[in-house]
């Protein structure tokens, strides 16, 4: 156990930070507009061809693909830098670099390797994933999108939901039902979309916040080849969990960093906000749960670079990663409602606090409301958690 | 002592909830937000005796207490009617229009620096109460800039950098009344908010099915949603008790009594309206669904007429005087 | 809706108040030693005579069996004034008059009230109860203690856990199984064992604060009449379910009272503790959780008058009962939570706050623990509340 | 870097685990609840060298770091292990026979007023630190009266109405290095504590059976135990990263790194001692099982070395410096 970085680590660090501080003086800020997700494709797959062309596209990507291979340190080392640094973050690219590619490489053939991994590197091409049902939720392997056998393609009908960028993606990782009559799980097969095919309807989906990235698709006799198809016919469930297989850790890096960036901001408005007598941050509750906040924040990190040391030793990370979010939705919870209570009547507006900040605390709390849903629920995690990590006996879901 | 509702005001409150929901189903209170107030539907209200249910049958109102006014505020948060309920209803005999709708009534409390007025572009006048007194201002003479994105879609909002002193229209006893009616009013509304974000979750579990069965009878939901009704019926007894002690009919001080209640209310509707997002999933966090609509009016209403953690902190010193 | 008590219900609390301002002063304190049952029986049990004497004994139970009949909202103002006026509490007595006492009531034969009734409110007979069982715990329904029919008799072998007082009780209501292959709520009838019959043998169970009242009994072979069988054989499950309607929301009234001075003694203690420049009571956190819980027991305080008054006007009260109950132990655990956290290392010892105050804080903390574990655990109530309050679909239990 | 364990880090673990298996069963522990602590058994302990782990081997140490010892302080936190650990620790090379088990030394802070001092009946010495040092009592000149019932069974209480001054063994700095240490060191009992508590209420969830089915497979209680395991592999986290920390081996200052360790020991290792009871039910609440002594045995360890509440407090001050 030594939590200092090693001299190549250190080195790899100061290349980076080297590389970021010469770049991004040039990089403009995001499009104002969040919903034009037109400019923000063009926006994200700009860092991304940047990335690439610096070598540090596909870090954790085997070097024969394409990738840079870095070990998991080098992979945390470069998300945390990133991050400090506010560079842009992976946004559009972030099925095609963390989800499809890694399957891709896991499971494709070669063909369909040499036409997917090189552009989605470079930015070229953007997927979005079509997993997600309405009446699957937590039940994700209930999926009723249905592929019929038609000679070489499959004719794919149904409906899938929380597809990030569909709007502007080019592929999409599908899942379809190609066996109705088998188990759930055994039925699934994991197709390549091109979101170009006729039958493609989208709907974006506002969430709390209003517009955003989401989309709802509706798929109506689409015809996908079965060449698209990745790995066996009735083998998706096994592909799509493979790239579990590519988790080191790193899931939430970013997060945490900006997570405490959001509560040092907190705790500078604690000493603007204006109280009968002084600021707020003559509240001892107050600064008794921004420190808190700040120890759980700093024990998170430390959980986030033993997961990656994990990694990096075995290969991969057990059921720490349910136990990070579910430990992670709470601290993030926490402080939005601390940012509640410090805003007061500045938190009737979003982007708006009355001067007392220029960080979207409003907006954040909005957020966190997703830390308990999204890539499965708490209530998923801690089955998972209970059952896998503990033994417990599986009962009612 | 008798804790139950009458048959009286089980019947208003029936009444008040039948009307929601054929004139204030969400379809038409979700359409407010792009058109705002429905001046039309705002008079319906005020023609049916909501805002003036506490003024003297002599001065034009319905004559009833408090006690009802708690019942048919529930009634209204339950429905997400949007608009400034509360000022209506404080306003009622003091402000021309103010009971039968006709002048659109808003309130902000008087703060150094900048200013956060709720309503101001649905609004003609805007009370401003400070320890003084209450002033007047008309709300076109409020120059400020209303949000892009207020945190409850239905509760616009309107920065103004500094508050112009107004018309004074009520001294300093006349703010402690307004304060403290207007506290147990929106805690009444945050009942209301709390029980109908319990509703909508209960619904859904017995509705939504996963793993093969309703998710309500999965203990993980089901427990959820125990907690929820379990803060709806302490904070009930809280709010009823203190519309029953503003009419004189309770045991503690009416200060006392709203405090308690502006404090549960504070914590439980809040509580309910995330427990309500959970409920539904990835659902909960669309625009479509209610429970984020529940969840903002919430939040805004804990900001109104004492935040909760202010009053907390003001009770205490009651255990040690 | 009026919360304040009419002239009837001012007068009855006027001359309770008359009548213990009158005898309280001769009533000594509780016998010191906590594990001298003996001591307590004699002590309660006088306190009981007394209460006959002067005509508040079985305050809730019909005239016609010796009761007060008194309506739900007096029942309240007794215990009210009683708890308040620091009057010692039912104790030993608790069985025989608040639970075998009304099921014998509504189920008896006359025989049987004739012998059991008078000397419960008289303070001769002390009742306990054989219902829990090492293996039931929340299903009490799976109870096992055998009932083997011989003749006039049930000879009866098993276990029963938590029964309190079981050291000096006269009587036992019993629940034992009387049919084996019946379902389980089919087979089991409720008999009245008395406590000297042979083959009880008793055990204290000490608890985390020590040595108290409760007991397990072992019964092996004992012999009980059927004539004291109360009901029918196999239905004990609904004749030990009709106490329940004889609920009337008074179970936590003497609860939520002696909370509120527990509350008090704790803001008072926070005036007491210095830290670095001051007191704890200058900590606005600690303020405000301190008027946080006073609101809340404001608010239970309310939530009880409402139940009582529902029982006053329909005859019974609902789950509010199990509403009142989680909340309630929400209250006392969060009271606990902040008298650790004012009392410092003078929490080190039960029954030593270094002079911060006369209560036992400590030992209260230690009490919460069983608010959410006794008379059905919270994970039962909200079970319950789920289910019969808000209609959810019965699942795994 | 590197945040796994070592080989030798391991096997240093499940040395300590096997000897408390053996030689501090829970029968033999709870003997001294009545017995006093068992010289026998604490000499075996420090022949083990865990009181001298960090010493140096010229000073008769085994010469391991704070790492070493936070790994071997969760063990013995998890067997529930009796009697003034940490300060042994502490001691050994500053109090002749701390190292070796043949002096029992005891510590406390000085505080104005009455001081409550833990393990006073069972030591020969007393430590006491303050701002200025570190001074030392012969534990028999303590006058003052053991707790009747302490709140943990097997820490024993002594109640002194005023600490003598004492002999000087330490200077400021030495003091600060007592607290810091002695706070990871406490930190790491809790972490034990938080780790066996999830043990026994895991366990128990798996063998006791109601309604047909063991309770784990109950939502209820599945999640309450994963959410026990979620507390200990965050405080895991924080405690190890502390100790590495101490030993130059951190990314942070080892003043901040250990205040996080014992913030998150003071919070985790009560709610799992909490989280332990109420799996087990009634039984939960009895003597007999262990859950009581996990719950009481974490309350214990907040109140030594720094309560996470006052660290708490100290530690947001850095995010406005």
């Amino acid at each position: 156990m030594d939590l200092r970085y090693t001299d190549e680590e250190e080195h790899f660090r100061d290349e980076l930070r080297t590389w970021l501080s010469g770049v991004l003086p040039d990089v403009p800020p995001l499009p104002e507009d969040h919903t034009d997700l037109v400019a923000r494709r063009a926006y994200d797959t700009d860092w991304q061809r940047m990335l690439y062309e610096a070598g540090y596209a596909g870090i954790h990507w085997p070097a024969e693909f394409g990738g840079r291979g870095s070990t998991p340190t080098e992979h945390l080392i470069f998300l945390e830098e990133t991050e400090r640094a506010g560079a842009p973050y992976v946004g559009v690219n972030f099925v095609g670099q963390l989800h499809a590619g890694p399957t891709l490489i896991a499971e494709a053939s070669d063909a369909q390797r040499s036409t997917h991994l090189a552009p989605i590197l470079k930015g070229e091409h953007v997927w979005c994933q079509g997993f997600s049902e309405p009446g699957s939720g937590s039940d994700l392997a209930s999926l009723s999108t249905r592929a019929i056998d038609d000679g070489d393609d499959y004719v794919v009908t149904g409906q899938k939901i929380w597809t990030s960028f569909a709007q502007v993606a080019d592929y999409c990782e599908l899942l379809v039902r190609t066996d109705a009559d088998a188990p759930k799980h055994k039925g699934i097969t994991w197709v390549i979309m091109p979101m170009d095919a006729p039958g493609i309807e989208i709907r974006p989906i506002d969430t709390a916040l209003g517009a955003g990235e989401f989309a709802e698709m509706f798929l109506d006799e689409v015809r996908i080849p079965k060449s698209n198809r990745v790995g066996d016919e009735n083998d998706g469930w096994r592909v799509t969990n493979v790239t579990f297989a590519f988790e080191r850790g790193t899931a939430f890096i970013s997060e945490v960093i900006s997570s405490q960036r959001l509560l040092a901001d907190l705790a500078a408005v604690a000493t603007r906000v204006t109280r009968r007598s002084g600021t707020a941050w003559d509240d001892a509750g107050i600064r008794r749960e921004l420190g808190r906040l700040d120890a759980e924040l700093d024990a998170l990190w430390s959980l986030t670079k033993r997961n990656v040391s994990q990694a990096q030793r075995t290969g991969m990370v057990g059921p720490g990663g349910s136990v990070f979010k579910l430990a992670y939705a709470d601290v993030r919870k926490r402080m939005a409602d601390l940012a509640e209570q410090l805003l007061g009547r500045a938190g009737l507006a979003i982007g708006d606090t009355l001067d007392l900040s220029d960080l979207d605390h409003v907006g954040e709390r909005l957020y966190t409301l997703t830390l308990t849903i999204a890539a499965g629920t708490s209530e998923i995690q801690r089955n998972i958690v209970g059952e896998r990590l503990l033994g417990l006996p599986r009962g009612d879901r | 002592m008798d804790f139950e509702l009458s048959d009286d005001q089980v019947a208003l409150a029936e009444g008040v909830a039948a009307l929601c929901e054929g004139r204030f189903d969400i379809e038409s209170v979700r359409a407010m937000e792009v058109d705002g107030l429905d001046r039309g539907r705002w008079g319906e209200l005020a023609e049916t005796g909501v805002f003036s249910l506490c003024l003297a049958e002599d001065d034009g109102g319905v004559g009833l207490g408090w006690a009802e006014a708690a019942v048919v505020f529930e009634q209204l948060g339950r429905a997400l009617v949007p608009g400034p309920l509360v000022a209506a209803t404080l306003a009622a005999g003091l402000i021309e229009g103010a009971a039968d709708g006709s002048t659109v009534v808003t309130t902000v409390p008087r703060s150094l620096g900048p200013a956060m007025v709720e309503h101001a572009a649905w609004a003609d006048v805007v009370v401003i109460s400070d320890d003084q007194g209450l002033w007047s201002v008309p709300a076109g003479a409020l120059d400020g800039v209303d949000a892009n994105q207020p945190l409850d879609p239905l509760t616009p909002v309107r920065r103004i950098d500094a508050l112009p002193q107004g018309d004074q229209i009520g001294d300093a006893a006349a703010a402690d009344a307004w304060r403290l009616r207007g506290s147990m009013l929106t805690a009444a509304l945050q009942l209301g908010i709390a029980a109908g974000a319990t509703e909508l979750a209960v619904g859904y579990a017995k509705e939504r099915e996963q793993f093969g069965r309703p998710i309500g009878a999965f203990q993980a939901v089901k427990h959820r949603c125990a907690d929820m009704i379990t803060r709806v019926e302490v904070l009930r007894a809280a709010v009823y008790a203190a519309g029953a002690t503003l009419d004189g009919r309770g045991a503690d001080s009416p200060e006392r009594a709203v405090s308690v209640a502006k404090i549960l209310a504070s914590s439980a509707a809040a509580a309910c309206g995330k427990d309500c997002v959970q409920v539904h999933g990835g659902m909960g966090y669309t625009w479509e669904v209610d429970a984020h609509l529940f969840l903002k009016r919430a939040w805004v209403h804990d900001l109104a007429f004492g935040e909760g953690s202010e009053l907390a902190e003001e009770l205490a010193a009651g255990l040690v005087s």
